[in-house]
């Protein structure tokens, strides 16, 4: 495999599909960089669990307070129409199905949905956060991913084979390679990179890739 | 972003018959007055929309608001834990005759089941109604010896409510009491519709001072100066006017 | 019968067990009555199911403001140290088991300590309010009630005729004529109006009034 | 009436061996780090208290706060969502040696268990965990053909949390966004310790602005410019200092 998507690349290709005026949540680590391609002219509300809606980027260092923090402990600024709340209240907007999109990393992801991101098994401590969560109740649940393992192994299965974080729950897949929809049990391509033929992306995936309709170029700007 | 929708008419423009309705407000305190008073006008002129289930902790007073509602003949079903006022006629004369349902709740559960709505709750456990006329046909679970009654959540199609600001966002703050029924319903609606005593741009309301977060919000619409159901009963107003 | 307490003589001996810094909860109509005879020096915090906690006396007459009344509708104060809150927190309150004190009306009460107090039957329009929930979470459920019903018969029953609001909620009833505790399924006599024998007391009574130590005199002050 | 305490010793000081306690704050935001302290200073003079279990949405991060708590061998379970943080030592190492329990919940099932606890909810079913590992041994059923987990309530004997102004009748603020499992907690508790960063007396918060009304409070102690976990940690602090 030569050409791959960075995980700027894939952020960014994730954040065209965030409709305007969308409220967004997004994992701790790679996927907050998300928030940093918003298309222009668009505005998505950004929520974190520990009860902010309406953040803005991170403040200059220096500049920090530490009572103002994502839910990865950094800390961030508000923007105006911001709003505080308590957890009960953050977890209702996220079960209730308030939330337009949530995008998340993940370990592994099977072809009816099922998502597994929390543990990598039973050795050394087990922390679960927000995720199992975040996975139901947000009308889009995406992933950003790098297509195989560092390993080169799937990550896309059949089946997962790391403990779940929830099941048949996410609905799109930004790999490095490909644009990925999970629809009645199976994966859809939608967007592949120019340069892999769908035989090599087929090989690099660990459950049967079915075709609806056309399959776009996965173009993205150098980052 | 802007939630702020043109004028009453369109506030309610899209709800359409049969739909399910929460209504906020605790007796006249926190009522939507005119957001019901502007879904009596479309009724008068479309004939639409009827066949509502009405959820509220009461079911009128006097001849406005709620009541007036009712008296149109919008109202199918009622959802509320106390159908009595001062002057509760319209709803009494309607359900002896038997032209309107009532689902009775109790306060407190009512208000569980609209915040399990909102919250993604779809069931929970409370000791209210236990052995009681109210608890017939709901499952029922011990839990450290103690019975407890199974409730469900309730969701409505739209929630009508009354707040005191509201800014572009759809962030709300309340005015006293009014807070009531008012942040737990705008949280189990499909779309709910809030009549702000005074609309002020983003940045308007202190985030720490904002109780329903603008995410629970599709529009607002400003009325200055609301009306007051108690006001306008002890003046013997009727909507629409005679 | 020829001597018994009026309403506000009831009101003033169950506020005469009202503890210093207890949150109280009256029901509507003649429990608010209470309210009024707080011991001097002792101060209690009073609930009302719509969201306030602290508040006082009703205004004077003119000078109400309706987004400011309490569960009965009626317009009322508030004293410093009041807060507001929405109808989800106010029976976590109830419920929770947050408050001291629940002060209620009552059309019968068992021995048991099962309560009716919201219906008469089923003609009519029902309507249960908070009732249902104010019998569950209180550390004690309280009612206050005239002896017997407008014809003379006995409110207090071996049980409930009536349909009821709470099973074994209610642990101390101050009728017109007694102050009696329900304890382990029975009532137990606690307080009399000295001018009557516990004989007609008992007459005048559902169920077997059982006595635990002595009997003191129920003595109320002209009000 | 007064809920203030003289001092921070005086606070903790009924809290006893083997109690159950919330502490709030989600990472160092919210923490209430002089309580804990407090805390460690009475083990450390008395012994007690110990065998004690935590519940905090984390396990403790560097060497002061809860991560102290635990460093002095005080806490014998924990209850978190995410036992993680920038240095987790204490608690990792404790934790592979199995002299520490672990409860692991998913985060927004701790907020609704904690919740539930304060408003009297026994048991309440949730889509969160279901099929997962964290779901073992709970009950399931379906809703609408959906399937959840029911999980039960949680409460504590003793809830530490910090807040920004507290009045004499105990009503809350919080700063920012370190509200979050802070009103929660005072719910769920049979006593609710707050630390404040200002005491007020009573009118000194605006009823419309208290976030946790009085009730829910049982103390408050005043500390002026409390310390601040993460700019405690970023200068390698520990508790006790050396």
């Amino acid at each position: 495999m030569s050409e791959k998507l960075s995980n700027a690349q894939i952020a960014w290709r994730a954040a065209q599909d965030i409709e305007d005026g969308a409220y967004v949540n997004l994992g701790i680590g790679f996927p907050e960089m998300v928030a940093k391609f918003q298309p222009p002219g668009r505005e998505a509300v950004f929520h974190t669990e520990n009860g902010v809606l309406g953040f803005g980027q991170a403040p200059a260092p220096g500049t920090e307070d530490w009572d103002l923090i994502n839910a990865g402990k950094k800390a961030i600024t508000l923007k105006p129409g911001a709003a505080f709340f308590h957890h009960a209240d953050s977890f209702a907007m996220v079960r209730g199905g308030h939330l337009d999109v949530a995008i998340l990393g993940a370990y592994q992801v099977a072809q009816n949905g099922d998502l597994a991101n929390w543990s990598t098994g039973p050795k050394g401590v087990p922390a679960v956060g927000g995720a199992m969560d975040l996975v139901h109740g947000a009308k889009r649940v995406a992933v950003i991913t790098d297509h195989v393992t560092k390993d080169g192994k799937p990550k896309l299965l059949e089946s997962c084979t790391l403990p779940l974080t929830g099941v048949g729950c996410v609905t799109r897949i930004y790999t490095s390679l490909a644009v990925i929809d999970v629809a009645d049990g199976h994966f859809v391509l939608r967007e592949k990179l120019p340069s892999i033929s769908l035989k090599d992306l087929q090989a690099l995936t660990g459950a049967t890739l079915h075709l609806d309709g056309p399959v776009a170029d996965l173009i993205v700007p150098e980052i | 972003m802007d939630k702020r929708v043109a004028n009453l008419a369109e506030a309610v423009a899209d709800i359409p018959d049969g739909a399910v309705l929460m209504i906020g407000g605790f007796g006249g305190s926190g009522a939507p007055i005119e957001l019901i008073h502007a879904l009596i006008d479309r009724f008068l002129a479309t004939g639409s929309p009827k066949d509502l289930t009405v959820i509220n902790n009461n079911a009128g007073n006097g001849h406005v608001g709620i009541a007036a509602l009712i008296e149109q003949g919008m109202v199918a079903r009622m959802i509320c834990s106390f159908p009595r006022s001062a002057d509760p006629r319209v709803f009494t004369e309607l359900y002896l005759a038997g032209k309107i349902e009532l689902e009775l709740v109790p306060q407190g559960t009512l208000a569980e089941r609209i915040r399990a709505g909102g919250a993604g709750i779809p069931a929970f456990y409370t000791p209210t109604s236990f052995g009681t006329d109210l608890a017939k046909g709901k499952p029922v679970a011990e839990f450290e010896g103690r019975p407890y009654v199974q409730e469900r959540w309730l969701k409505a199609d739209f929630a009508l409510i009354k707040a005191e600001l509201g800014d572009s966002y759809g962030n709300l703050t309340y005015r006293m009491a009014a807070r009531n029924f008012n942040p737990l319903m705008a949280m189990a609606a499909h779309r709910t519709i809030a009549q702000v005593s005074q609309a002020v741009p983003a940045g308007g309301i202190d985030p720490e001072a904002v109780i329903t977060p603008g995410i629970f919000v599709q529009g607002i619409v400003e009325v200055a100066n609301p009306q007051q159901e108690e006001i306008l009963n002890r003046a013997d107003a009727a909507y629409p006017e005679v």
